[in-house]
């Protein structure tokens, strides 16, 4: 790397431990127990916050805080061993109680980031300092893979005074300093219970506009943007030995939501005209220069049920949707496309509305602020016939299939099978997940336009990169230079 | 005594490079008004589908201009967009001078208390610049055209509201004025028929110069996304979505960037120029 | 005199408060829901309708306003909604950092536009004035984000001589904050320098067609040294007036620059907080920028009284 | 044979549009006093700035100027060489003199600054102490105070002073003066003048004064130029020209500048060239006065002076009329609070007129006279209910119009019109005269109005093709007729003129007086007639009255305040004004 003029160029020898993430989503606090969003999980969990589990890089749950755990034959017991010698940087130890204070907590004190992941919690028992005890009050096969998220995370009764700008966990880094809007620093955690991190000060800078976090990646400002947005940029990246492009996969179905409840799409004919009439490949070339990939339902491929089929389930044949629609009986129709105006939103719609044109439907794009006016309008006020949006938290499919939502998606069928799956043993959890997924796509309850591609630019002296972002978290521990 | 000879050499002598420059800035108008009518009714190709067959040509035979990531004919694009710019001025403008306008004029024909009390209140909107209008409208009524027309318009009623009360403060000492009053004509007469039309040269100036910094301002508020949304094709969106490919396609950025200078640098010229024609000072020979 | 100047404070008190009651209900009209905002899309109806109680925003809007603008009156603009942090605080070191960049840009603006637009003045009837002041239209002519979006592009991205954008506060480390503070700055202050070279100069030709132009030259002065000892502090007056509104505007109208070179000053962060619903620090930011512009302009009035003495004394 | 001190030969001034000048050639020796007049637009003024060298670069110039002791022409000479002779071996004292002070800057600065620039003092300390005594010299009371001072807080004779004292500096061998006091009372204006003569006389510097006013030219100048359309017409001894005069332009000239000579008719000698003559029918009519069983009885105006207001003095009614008078104030007081005064300065109090009582009778020709700031206009606009006194009252055609509202003045504002001083000024220059003289009419439909509009212009000279042009296509003495048809088109019983013939150059300002008298007489009218200037009350008016610093000082018949003033101020003012007999009996060789 030449010219850098911002980073700490050590010199000759030493080896550079300062990391300069760029990054698009800022954090309002620090405390993701009452305030929603992606940001501040990704910047804290696995870095500053641990849980007893957490997700690898592939997707699967691996210990953490625990060493290992069992679980009882039905499935209702589980009993988790735990490190010994952790202590919170704030000097608390970690031991069982923590665990039975920490996810007690989250019922009654959390409001944000899925309290209800927990719920099939039963009772949670110190054995010994180094013994937890966690009862389900019914076999869930999810909750496990839930605590690897937020909801998981271990806090010290010493340490909640100021979490929305002071956050005390047992993590690799510590917050050193946090400028809303701007940046939070990280500082190695000298007194981690496992392996120090390479980097030992990584400050995340918030961009709000992805052409300069570009620009800042270009001029050395920052080494690593993880999760770009301006795909068009790939190419270019790739083909300049400074930098390194990781491709992986995300959890982040970018979603062409009908609205089931409405007059416009009641009917499962009318969408899944819309389905036939759209070209899933043409929007993802437009709107992502081709980056993704074509999935069909909600199912990512690091889930365990992901049926690679379901993305040819409907293919591009307008002609067949005009023909579903006259079927349908359905002439000159018009829907209210409301889109969050975010880019890749602002991006598909047009090519989404140039195609349903093609099959005379007539969309109506009005982009609407986000969070703020569509939270409002199409989330909690469902007064929308079709929106575009990406859905970023992992498994959310059963969330979606549920009739308050708002997709307004309603199938008691597939709502029994998503609970049955949760309780059942694993292969037939995953056959159950499969199945029910499946009946959701052929309803067409969404159309499901592509994956979000995970790619993350760096520096090419940059290793240990995460390439996939299974999880919320960004891990930051594993790059080194 | 300064004596008044309308028609004398001085005034063409003065008057001359104001002429050049008057003509440059209704040249360019002229084009970008062109550019509104004939997109209107045609343009080489749609401006607003989406092919994703030809995206990001260069500029060729086929595309004068080149196409953006959604296959658009840059050319058809910038053609279509002088009409948002000049909508967004026209109304702009429109709704200062409806607001500011009678504003100033009743301020400025009642000196004393309520002109001290509108003034005041004129400073209050000054204190409200036209951007933080249109990012606060903009969360309340939602970005778009309309909003920031009508922020821009309210932000910029105040310094139309300024120019007209002291251009009618200025008319009000005329003796004309006086005469109307001793002749027993109402304040609203006097409005209408002898101060709007005397100020309307300084009026017109501004008109001119505001123009100009609607356009340019709602190309700042389409960067910030408060502007004109997509499809529609307006200037501002087009260099706010070229930016991301300056690197891969930097033509993109500067068609768009032209046209927004050419429609700026027009009404500049333009207000140069009438502001020559309409300044006192070259009609009065001292 | 006491009287006259407690009654310009009086005058100017009651402005703010006005201020304070158009921004208040301004954005008591937003739509959209702060408490669901902060909570997010999981959180059930009745975890939201807590969170609003919380906040507050259930009380009637008088109580709320006579609430929170009793509190600003003794500096204290609550607590966001979002960082759960004094406003105050916030909004001080944005404004900091918007100021800076303003008066730099000002600066900047004006060591370019006096000499530029006097030169071009000065030769109105000339080839190469003409040329230069077709130079400055243009510089009006061109969008400020498209400066800035071009310098980034020229010295931060292919030259890597500068930082592509953020921000370093001076205390901590000086170099580096002037290094970050450059092309913003410069963006800033170039379109704001045309535009400045052009009040200048239509300034100066007004002045240099002023009767006592033609005495000083009567009186032997060269056009030249007329014009610099009895022109300019006369060309100064209504200058000035542009440049406070001008800074005023700026406080605001940075923020497209301060979005293209990520720098976290007042509109970046009124547009996060807007973004956020966070309505206290929204009515804060607002009203902050409000009485910074209105107290300009009564520092404006002043400093015409200090350069003017028509305007000390009363004939 | 000497040298002249300016040599000016075969000057030819063009722009690109018009030839200026064309060849004129005069010389001044030193200490000479020379005079140049004319009508305006003649060239004055650019004769002067050529010989400055300060033409505007829009227009050029050919010919030669030569200055005695420079070698060079100074139409050619090098820039650097002019900055080095302007404010040294030449100086010009410009007409404004609001304006051609720099604001911002100490008198005191600026007269010192012309030493600094040509050295002529050795130091800025120096050249203050010279300013202060330059100061002193020009007659400027309390001069160190004075040299301190900004320019707003001068008067505008003070100024000129100033402006006298930045010239003569440097001892200039040359002296230009372009037409240093027409911004100026009359009183103030023969100061300055006997300044500037004593100022030359004494340091022998050859004077050029410019001036339209031929009894400015008489008061100071030993020699005349004559200038018409660019060419100087005349030259000689002031007493030749103004006694027989030989070039046509000049004999009516000065034929119009007398107000006193009138002709058989009892009109004004005017320079023929009106547009349109008057018909001649309505002009003699024999002067009646309007009599009805309710009018007023005229007595023969008595005399009442002021000579010194006492609190307590029981006020003074003047030209007191008993029955009913068209116009009788009482006890009136304007003030004003003068505002945009400092930003921490209390708002001053000026007094406009203070207790002010008077009667006009009805059909009486009642003439005010006073210098510039006595009140003149204000008690015109509250004549007229466009202003509201302070105190008082003012009945006007037996109705209080103090304090009335505009819908009870309606009836009164038909009957009572004005005419205002500024010929451009009073007429909006976006109507056409049809609307313009039409403004006044209420419940007339169209077609009338146009007829009693046609009908008006003729009756003040013009011809009907006129209304549909604009105010900017006619002269300033068709442009005040277009006022007066304006004014009588409702037929009111009072007019009231302010200044109405101020701004008019001295050929058609005898024309306007003569439309004037006649219309007066014509239509019977009660006049209420302002002006600054004596001479011209006294042609028009029966009765004066004289105010000053918002009170009336004296009153009385015309004549009779003429010729034996009994205030100072009056006696003062009446000096001040010389007639053009007097002038041709004190010039005469
Ligand atoms: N800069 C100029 N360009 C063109 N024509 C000019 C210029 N200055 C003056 N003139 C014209 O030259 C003629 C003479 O002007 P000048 O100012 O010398 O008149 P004047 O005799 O001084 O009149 P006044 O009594 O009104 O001052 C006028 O017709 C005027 O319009
Ligand atoms: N609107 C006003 N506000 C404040 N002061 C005023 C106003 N009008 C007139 N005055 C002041 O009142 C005094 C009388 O003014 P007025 O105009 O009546 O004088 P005038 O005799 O008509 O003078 P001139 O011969 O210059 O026209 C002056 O000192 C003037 O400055
Ligand atoms: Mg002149
Ligand atoms: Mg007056």
């Amino acid at each position: 790397l030449v010219g850098c003029s911002t980073g700490s160029t050590t010199a000759e020898g030493e080896p550079d431990t300062s990391l300069t993430v760029g990054l698009l989503a800022t954090p309002g606090n620090l405390d993701y127990t009452t305030t929603a969003g992606a940001a501040i999980p990704q910047a804290l969990l696995y870095n500053v916050y641990e849980g007893l589990v957490k997700l690898d890089n592939d997707g699967t749950i691996i210990p953490l805080l625990a060493t290992s755990w069992t679980v009882s034959d039905d499935g209702l017991v589980y009993d988790f061993l735990l490190h010994e010698g952790v202590t919170f940087s704030d000097g608390s130890p970690f031991t069982a109680e923590s665990v039975k204070f920490s996810l007690e907590r989250v019922k009654d004190n959390w409001t944000a980031n899925g309290p209800a992941y927990l719920d099939p919690i039963a009772s949670i028992e110190a054995v010994s300092d180094t013994e937890a005890r966690i009862t389900l009050s019914k076999p869930s096969n999810s909750w496990l893979f839930n605590m690897t998220g937020p909801v998981g995370t271990m806090f010290t009764e010493s340490g909640i005074a100021d979490l929305a700008t002071a956050p005390v966990g047992t993590g690799p880094y510590t917050v050193s300093s946090f400028k809303t809007g701007d940046s939070l620093v990280l500082a190695a955690n000298t007194d981690y219970w496992g392996e120090a991190p390479y980097m030992t000060d990584v400050t995340l800078r918030y961009f709000t506009d992805a052409t300069a976090q570009t620009n800042a990646l270009l001029s050395g400002d920052i080494n690593l943007i993880s999760g770009i947005s301006q795909f068009q940029l790939v190419d270019q990246f790739k083909a300049n030995a400074d930098f390194q492009v990781l491709e992986g996969a995300s959890t982040g179905e970018v979603t062409l939501s009908m609205n089931n409840a409405s007059d416009a799409f009641s009917d499962v004919q009318v969408r899944q005209a819309v389905m036939y009439a759209i070209d899933r490949q043409a929007v993802m070339d437009t709107a992502n220069s081709g980056y993704g990939l074509l999935i069909g339902s909600m199912v990512p491929p690091t889930d365990p049920w992901y049926d690679k089929g379901l993305a040819d389930l409907y293919p591009y044949d307008p002609e067949k949707a005009t023909e579903l629609l006259d079927e349908a009986g359905v002439s000159d129709l018009t829907v209210a496309f409301k889109i969050p105006n975010l880019p890749y939103a602002v991006a598909g719609a047009q090519v989404v509305k140039d195609q349903l044109a093609k099959v005379g439907i007539t969309a109506n794009v009005t982009a609407l602020e986000f969070p703020a006016v569509w939270l409002d309008d199409v989330f909690s006020g469902h007064d929308y016939d079709m929106s575009l949006i990406m859905h970023s938290e992992p498994r959310d499919v059963t969330v979606f299939a549920a009739p308050t939502y708002y997709a307004g998606y309603n199938s008691p069928e597939v709502m029994t099978k998503f609970a049955e799956a949760d309780a059942a043993d694993p292969a037939t959890y995953i056959e159950l997940m499969k199945e029910a997924t499946t009946t959701m796509a052929e309803e067409a309850a969404a159309d499901w336009l592509y994956l979000q591609p995970a790619i993350s630019l760096a520096d090419a002296d940059l290793l240990g990169v995460p390439k996939n972002t299974p999880s919320l978290a960004l891990d930051l521990s594993t790059i080194a230079r | 005594m300064t004596a008044i000879k309308p028609r004398t050499p001085t005034r063409r002598a003065a008057g001359h490079s104001g002429r050049a420059t008057l003509w440059a800035g209704l040249v360019l108008i002229g084009l970008v008004v062109l550019a509104a009518v004939v997109s209107a009714f045609w343009t080489p190709f749609d401006p607003e589908g989406v092919f994703s067959d030809s995206i990001l040509r260069p500029p060729g035979a086929e595309h004068l201009l080149g196409t953006d990531s959604f296959g658009r004919d840059v050319f058809s694009s910038i053609l279509r967009g002088a009409q948002i710019s000049l909508l967004v001025g026209t109304v702009a403008v429109g709704i200062a001078a409806v607001l500011g306008v009678p504003f100033g004029i009743v301020a400025g024909m009642n000196p004393g208390r309520l002109d001290q009390f509108m003034m005041r209140g004129n400073d209050i909107s000054l204190a409200f610049p036209a951007l933080l209008l249109a990012i606060i409208f903009g969360a309340i009524f939602g970005a778009g055209t309309v909003t920031a027309m009508v922020a821009l318009g309210i932000g910029t009623a105040p310094a139309f509201a300024l120019i007209a009360r002291s251009g009618t403060m200025q008319i009000m000492s005329r003796e004309y004025v006086q005469a109307a009053r001793a002749s027993g004509k109402s304040g609203l007469f006097i409005g209408m028929r002898h101060i709007l039309p005397n100020i309307s040269g300084m009026l017109i100036v501004q008109a001119s110069v505001s123009f100009g910094i609607a356009v340019l301002a709602e190309a700042a508020l389409s960067y910030l996304g408060l502007g004109t949304p997509p499809p529609t094709p307006s200037w501002g969106r087009m260099l706010q979505d070229a930016q991301g490919y300056l690197f891969i396609e930097p033509l993109l950025i500067v068609w768009p960037g032209i046209a927004i200078a050419i429609a700026v640098l027009g009404f500049n010229l333009l207000g140069d120029g009438l502001r020559d024609r309409f300044d006192p000072r070259m009609q009065v020979n001292r | 005199m006491v009287l006259v100047v407690l009654r310009r404070i009086g005058v100017f008190a009651t402005t703010v408060v006005v201020a304070s009651i158009v921004t208040f209900l301004m954005l008591s009209i937003l739509p959209g829901n702060a408490a669901r905002i902060a909570l997010g899309v999981q959180a059930s109806e009745a975890d939201v309708a807590a969170q609003a109680t919380l906040m507050g925003l259930d009380r009637p809007a008088i109580v709320r306003y006579l609430d929170w603008f009793g509190h600003v009156l003794i500096g204290d603009f609550g607590t966001s909604t979002v960082s759960r942090q004094p406003i105050g605080p916030e909004i001080t070191d944005a404004l900091g950092i918007t100021v800076i960049l303003v008066l730099t840009s000002v600066v900047l603006a004006l060591l370019f536009a006096i000499p530029f637009g006097i030169l071009t003045a000065v030769r109105q009837r000339k080839p190469d004035g003409a040329i230069l002041s077709g130079i400055s239209q243009i510089g009006v002519a061109v969008p400020g984000f498209l400066a800035g979006m071009l310098l980034v592009t020229v010295f931060a991205v292919t030259l890597r001589w500068l930082p592509a954008g953020g921000w370093v506060d001076p205390g901590e480390d000086f170099g580096g904050f002037l290094e970050h503070l450059i092309l913003p700055a410069i963006a800033l202050g170039s379109v704001q320098g045309a535009v400045l070279s052009r009040y200048v100069r239509s300034s100066v030709l007004e002045v240099m067609r002023e009767d006592f132009i033609r005495t000083a030259r009567a009186k032997g002065l060269g056009a030249g040294r007329a014009l610099f000892r009895h022109g300019l502090r006369n060309a100064a007056v209504p200058v000035m007036t542009v440049l406070g509104l001008q800074i005023a505007t700026l406080l605001v109208g940075a923020v497209v620059i301060e979005r293209v070179f990520s720098i976290p000053g007042l509109g970046s962060l009124l547009l996060d907080k807007v973004a956020l619903r966070d309505l206290p620090a929204v009515q804060g930011i607002v009203l902050v920028l409000v009485v910074f512009v209105l107290a300009l302009n009564f520092l404006v009035d002043l400093a015409f009284t200090v350069i003017d003495p028509r305007l000390r004394s009363a004939t | 044979m000497t040298v002249p001190t300016l040599s000016v030969n075969d000057l030819r001034v063009a722009s690109p549009f018009a030839d200026l000048l064309h060849g004129i050639s005069f010389d001044i020796s030193a200490g000479e006093r020379v005079g140049l007049i004319g009508e305006s637009g003649s060239g004055k003024s650019l004769t002067a700035t050529s010989v400055m060298g300060l033409l505007p670069e829009t227009l050029t110039a050919t010919g030669t100027i030569r200055l005695n002791g420079v070698d060079a022409d100074l139409l050619t000479a090098p820039e650097r060489r002019l900055n080095q002779l302007r404010g040294t071996t030449m100086a010009m004292v410009f007409q404004e003199p609001m304006t051609a002070l720099n604001p911002l800057m100490r008198v005191g600065t600026q007269v010192a600054e012309i030493m600094t620039v040509h050295h002529t003092e050795t130091g800025r300390r120096q050249a203050r102490q010279r300013a202060v005594e330059l100061l002193a010299l020009v007659k400027l009371p309390n001069p160190a105070e004075a040299a301190l001072a900004f320019p707003h807080q001068l008067s505008g004779g003070q100024r000129q002073r100033v402006m006298l004292a930045m010239a003569m500096a440097n001892d200039p061998l040359l002296l230009l003066c372009d037409e240093p006091t027409t911004a100026l009372d009359v009183t103030v204006q023969a100061e300055v003048l006997k300044l500037i003569g004593n100022l030359v006389t004494e340091r022998g510097t050859a004077l050029l004064l410019i001036t339209h006013d031929i009894a400015v030219v008489a008061e100071v100048c030993q020699r005349v130029l004559v200038m018409y359309r660019g060419e100087i017409v005349e030259d000689g001894p002031v007493g030749r020209v103004l006694t027989a005069p030989q070039h046509p332009y000049t004999q009516k000239l000065i034929a119009a500048s007398d107000l006193s000579s009138v002709d058989d008719r009892g009109r004004l000698h005017t320079m023929s060239m009106p547009v349109v003559g008057r018909p001649p029918a309505a002009v003699s009519a024999p002067r009646q006065i309007h009599t009805d069983a309710a009018a007023a009885v005229i007595r023969p105006p008595h005399r009442a002076v002021h000579q010194r207001l006492e609190p307590g003095d029981p006020p003074v009614i003047f030209n007191e009329v008993t029955g009913a008078p068209a116009i009788s104030v009482r006890d009136l007081s304007r003030q004003y609070r003068r505002r945009g005064g400092g930003l921490f300065a209390t708002a001053p109090i000026v007094h406009g007129l203070r207790d002010v009582s008077f009667d006009v009778a009805e059909g009486q020709r009642f003439g005010i006279v006073g210098e510039s700031g006595s009140g003149k206009s204000t008690l015109m606009r509250i004549l007229c209910a466009l202003d509201q006194p302070t105190t008082g009252t003012v009945d006007v055609l037996g109705q209080p119009i103090a304090g009335a509202s505009e819908r009870h003045l309606r009836d009164f504002r038909s009957q009572v019109q004005i005419v205002f001083q500024d010929p451009m000024g009073s007429l909006d220059p976006r109507m056409k005269v049809r609307d313009i003289v039409a403004e006044p009419l209420r419940n007339v439909n169209r077609a009338e109005a146009l007829a009693r509009v046609e009908a008006q212009l003729n009756a003040v000279g013009l011809d009907a093709d006129v209304m549909n042009r604009h105010p900017h296509q006619f002269s300033g003495g068709q442009r005040q007729r277009i006022s007066i048809a304006r004014a009588l088109i409702t037929r009111p019983r009072v007019l009231v003129a302010d200044e109405a013939v101020s701004a008019l150059d001295v050929s058609v300002r005898a024309q306007v007086l003569n439309l004037l008298a006649d219309l007066v007489d014509e239509y019977q009218l009660t006049l209420v007639f302002v002006s600054h200037d004596l001479g011209v009350i006294r042609h028009l008016c029966d009765t004066v009255a004289v105010i000053s610093d918002g009170r009336i000082v004296e009153c009385g018949p015309t004549a009779d305040v003429y010729d034996s003033p009994l205030h100072p101020y009056t006696r003062q003012l009446v000096s001040a004004t010389p007639s053009m007999h007097e002038l041709a009996r004190r010039v005469a060789p």
